[in-house]
């Protein structure tokens, strides 16, 4: 399966250092990364998953509205006929005193896998690694002590 | 394809016409009618004079609210109880995004519910009568901040409205502000704003322009905001201005901050021309804060021990409740007193901290790299110098959300805690420097035993609001 | 006359026996058994351990309540909400002045309301087993904190309680806390002390003891305080005691208070027999506080930034309720916070600031100086010259309230905010020093346009709680 | 009249800054100073105004309970035939809102005169030498800039 991965910032949020880090964590695993960096919207999500052939689509959110701006978004994918990996990651709901429903919510929606905001990277990479079934690669270069 | 030269005169008026009836507000514009408010006002208010005179570092809050009395209330209340020197307006989201019918609205709920339901104060919609009567109210000078790509209605209002100082610039407001905006059109809407400020001044009325040092907030590496700085101070002198504060925002090394504010006020000083005044601003830790007042207070102090040595000419402070977002009135006044007390406790001692001069000389010569880089690129035209820099990463900003920039370089922490390098991407910069940053992030990858990662630049940015300024890893078990 | 002698062991049990009759709970005190106690605790309990093995300051807060369960929950809180590294346990007033009747009757009063009927633990009371329930419930190691000349009853129960550090000595817990208790007397029975301290020292269980070094909290000079550290020390080896912290307290500038920690740790490791451990400990100012939670958030900040600079191996902490008396946990805690802040982000920073050398060496002459008074005074014995060089004002503390000490000496700051002496009375010191003291205030007076005289000294006294830290005169109107 | 100054904090009050401040106060403006110091009787005082021959008593308090530790005390000094000028300040009662009326409870308590603990010292002197018709001297050195 595409080791490609679609990253971006859904609706109008514009937190960008979270997913800048994704972007190099992802890289340095050995992922082809597309980067769409902030306020981006569901179907330009879709029309970058299409043209690379996307293994997965990794979506963040950090204002608290992705509900709202991830309403109808699998079915945005569906039409276009991506049958990717999505994730999903972030402050997803204001004062998620309780994750566990949030993450139900989010399952609900169609997505794959649900991350809070305190997730490190190698977290959603070995993830990924599942998902797709790749073993990492040698040009790995990311230390992880733990 | 635009250049850095003066608005013609025919082409302001022509400007200021078209964006004046954007808004209903924009008709009682009067260029001379302001002139006469500017010169009724007393010398408290003046802020160009007000900054440039002062001989100990002003301390300056952030706060808007949507409505005029309670805005005139909120700045009264931190002047006496925060003893502001100088005062702020923030205007609110909708109006930089230039939505003022969307600001109308939310005024309009604002007065009848009696809440914030806008997240500053609304200047376009308030228009030049209520601007005045904000500016008569209180006795200490005004900044208008915001953030707008596009100021120029804001900017026509409310320098009518007789604020003397706007924050922003085609560069500072857009990168780290917007993902839309090219750079050539924030660019041209700046130079209108710029050359109004130049037309006031010619009549006497210094308007005081602040770019925004702190650009994205995220470990920006002292010598990428200096050089937009100095870019943007040399746009509005080109269009007129005379007083211009550059600004910086703490990274938390004293001595990194303490290097590079003297850097900037060095480098402007010899950049811009000399019938500016330039002065500098220093803004408290523009980072993540802790989720904790008494830890947030410490991050605070940090902030005006750095300002009691570094003496910039202003300090804009941070809340005790930075964490939550919006502070109340009394948190944003106990930060204001927080530093104050650290200041005035410090600023009499002589602290000479070794390697400033080091420190600053490597910040300089980073910082001639990055505008050679911009000279080179535009013929001798820093405009179009810098829309090539930016085009092609040879200037670039950390974290940055525009696609006006490339956002491809990367900080990281030193194992002294100040902000280097890590991920060079198409910044311009010699090969020595390069080296000087490898090697120093080298050192810290050796004291944490780990490779130099992305990794690193995760934990850095984390790291002051979970207690600490370097982002080392947790200590293994076994140790 | 009494001597610098260690208490031999029959005068140890003797005076043991009596003491421990003074009150009821004596009687539970058995030497054998409380070393059995001890021993039995895990190293995290080992107060002399844990502080003599830390890499980086530890910190320390001011705690004391009347009930047992409520110290038990109060320490708890601090450790878990504060971080604290180290526990107090503080004393009552009536425990301090051996008035175990009232104690009880306080103690009774605070379990029949509910109220803090009495301002400290009255560990006395609470016995053996009441100190141990304390011991037991608090994951940390727990320091006796109080001010008590007369000491001798409240160190048996507690050391056979469980604590391992008691604060105090025969000056700092006199000269500042009392009016007519004589040197000699006090010597004698923190020689008991000591000696007790020392015997459980002897059977493994190494009981920390720390002098008290702000004495009278005020603008104390350097040296005079580190003179008193010095021969309260000297007095605890001979009996003994082998983990030595000495204390300092924060006069607030930063280069001097980082000299005089340097001094201290210095001349402590110097005059201090080769088998004492010798630590030091950095309290957070002293002095009068200003009455706003916010500056006060400052002052502490400027306590953390010294901390983190000069590394001191522990600090005691102040809240931002500091000006209204006994603070809340909550406040308490946040004083802990947000010194931790302070130090954590400074103290992996290389801050070398120019002075500290020059600043040690003039405080390490005139400790030296001092000590060299008392050394002559006595002929070699410490305990004689101490008590003569107090009798005739060879060596004095500014403030002092005790009619053991003239305290005729008087601080006033230098232009630089540097504690120097205005009046010496009949302090020993050479001419030079003087002559430099004497040079910096001349300076100061200069910049002030005024004479020197006690005016600076009382402007000084009240600067910090006004948000100071040099007590200049008002500028007139008309400049 | 005497020119000598008893001086004393009243009580069992150890605060002893203001009284140190006060005594080089008094001596830099020329006054003979007798500073009994902290934590002094109604007696001590007393006893040193009749053996000095004092002009005046100068008390001092700053724990709150200045009251109750003053009840009594112009008996005490009438008995032993003391007809010097009484001056008492500091933090004369816990709370101040008010200090006309803690002035006033003062003044019929039998002292001359009544300070607030923000009063400088030039203050007190100034009408100490009122009270006791004395000029400054030529030996002041004290340098007052308003």
């Amino acid at each position: 399966m595409s080791q490609t991965v679609v990253l971006g910032v859904i609706g109008s949020d514009a937190h960008v250092v979270g997913i800048t880090i994704l972007e190099q964590a992802f890289s340095a695993a050995g992922f082809d990364v597309v980067n769409l960096g902030v306020q981006t919207s569901q179907e330009e999500f879709a029309e970058a998953a299409v043209a690379h052939d996307a293994g997965a689509v990794l979506v963040s959110s950090l204002y608290g509205h992705a509900r709202q701006d991830c309403q109808g978004f699998h079915d945005v994918l569906e039409s276009a006929e991506i049958d990717a990996v999505t994730y999903i990651g972030g402050n997803l709901a204001v004062g998620q005193d309780d994750f566990e429903r949030t993450r139900e919510t989010f399952r609900e929606l169609g997505f794959d896998r649900v991350f809070d905001s305190e997730t490190d990277p190698e977290e959603a990479i070995a993830a990924l690694r599942r998902d797709l079934q790749i073993r990492p690669t040698e040009t790995e270069r990311v230390t992880v002590s733990s | 394809m635009i250049r850095d030269e003066r608005l013609r005169s025919d082409e302001l008026r022509r400007i200021d016409r078209e964006i004046r009836a954007d808004w209903s507000t924009g008709a009682a514009v009067e260029f001379e009618e302001a002139i006469a408010f500017h010169d009724s006002l007393p010398a408290s208010k003046r802020f160009a004079d007000v900054l440039e005179s002062a001989d100990v570092p002003l301390l300056q809050p952030r706060a808007g609210v949507p409505r005029l009395d309670d805005q005139i209330d909120l700045l009264e209340s931190l002047r006496t109880d925060g003893g502001a020197d100088l005062l702020p307006t923030t205007i609110d989201s909708y109006t930089r995004d230039n939505e003022y019918e969307k600001a109308a609205e939310g005024l309009e709920a604002a007065r009848e519910t009696g809440e914030d339901t806008l997240n500053g104060f609304p200047a376009v919609n308030h228009g030049v009568s209520g601007c005045r009567e904000l500016i008569e109210s209180i006795d200490a000078p005004i900044e208008v901040r915001h953030g707008t790509p596009d100021a120029r209605l804001l900017a026509a209002i409310t320098f009518a409205g007789g604020f003397q100082s706007f924050e922003g610039g085609p560069i500072s407001y857009n990168i780290p502000y917007t993902k839309r905006h090219g750079l050539a059109e924030t660019i041209e809407n700046w130079q209108f704003v710029d050359r109004l400020a130049g037309a006031y001044t010619e009549r006497g009325v210094r308007i005081n322009r602040e770019p925004f040092g702190p650009l994205t907030g995220t470990l920006v590496p002292p010598s990428i905001a200096i050089a937009i700085m100095l870019i943007e101070g040399l746009l509005a002198a080109t269009q007129g201005v005379r007083s211009i504060t550059l600004g910086y925002g703490q990274v938390g090394n004293v001595v990194q901050d303490v290097a590079a504010l003297n850097a900037l006020q060095k480098l402007g000083e010899e950049y811009l021309p000399d019938e500016v005044v330039v002065t500098t601003v220093f803004h408290e830790w523009m980072g993540g804060f802790p989720p904790d007042e008494a830890r947030a207070s410490g991050v605070i102090g940090l902030g005006g021990m750095t300002a009691a040595i570094a003496r910039p000419d202003k300090v804009i402070t941070k809340s005790p409740q930075e964490f939550q977002g919006v502070p109340t009135r009394e948190a944003n006044a106990a930060g204001l007193r927080t530093t104050r007390q650290v200041i005035d406790m410090a600023i009499e001692q002589e602290i000479d901290i070794d390697g400033i001069d080091e420190e600053r000389a490597l910040i300089e010569r980073e910082s001639r790299c990055l505008m050679d880089a911009v000279f080179d690129r535009g013929d001798g035209d820093i405009v179009r110098g810098t829309i090539r820099a930016f085009d092609d990463g040879a200037l670039d900003v950390p974290f940055a959300p525009s696609d006006s920039a490339k956002g491809a370089v990367l900080p990281a922490r030193d194992d002294d805690g100040r902000v280097r390098i890590f991920e060079w991407a198409d910044l311009e910069m010699d090969g020595e420097i390069k080296e000087i940053h490898g090697a120093r992030l080298s050192r810290r990858a050796d004291t944490e035993g780990r490779d130099q990662s992305f990794r690193m630049v995760a934990d850095d940015v984390d790291a002051i609001s979970e207690g600490k300024l370097i982002g080392r890893p947790e200590p293994r078990g076994d140790v």
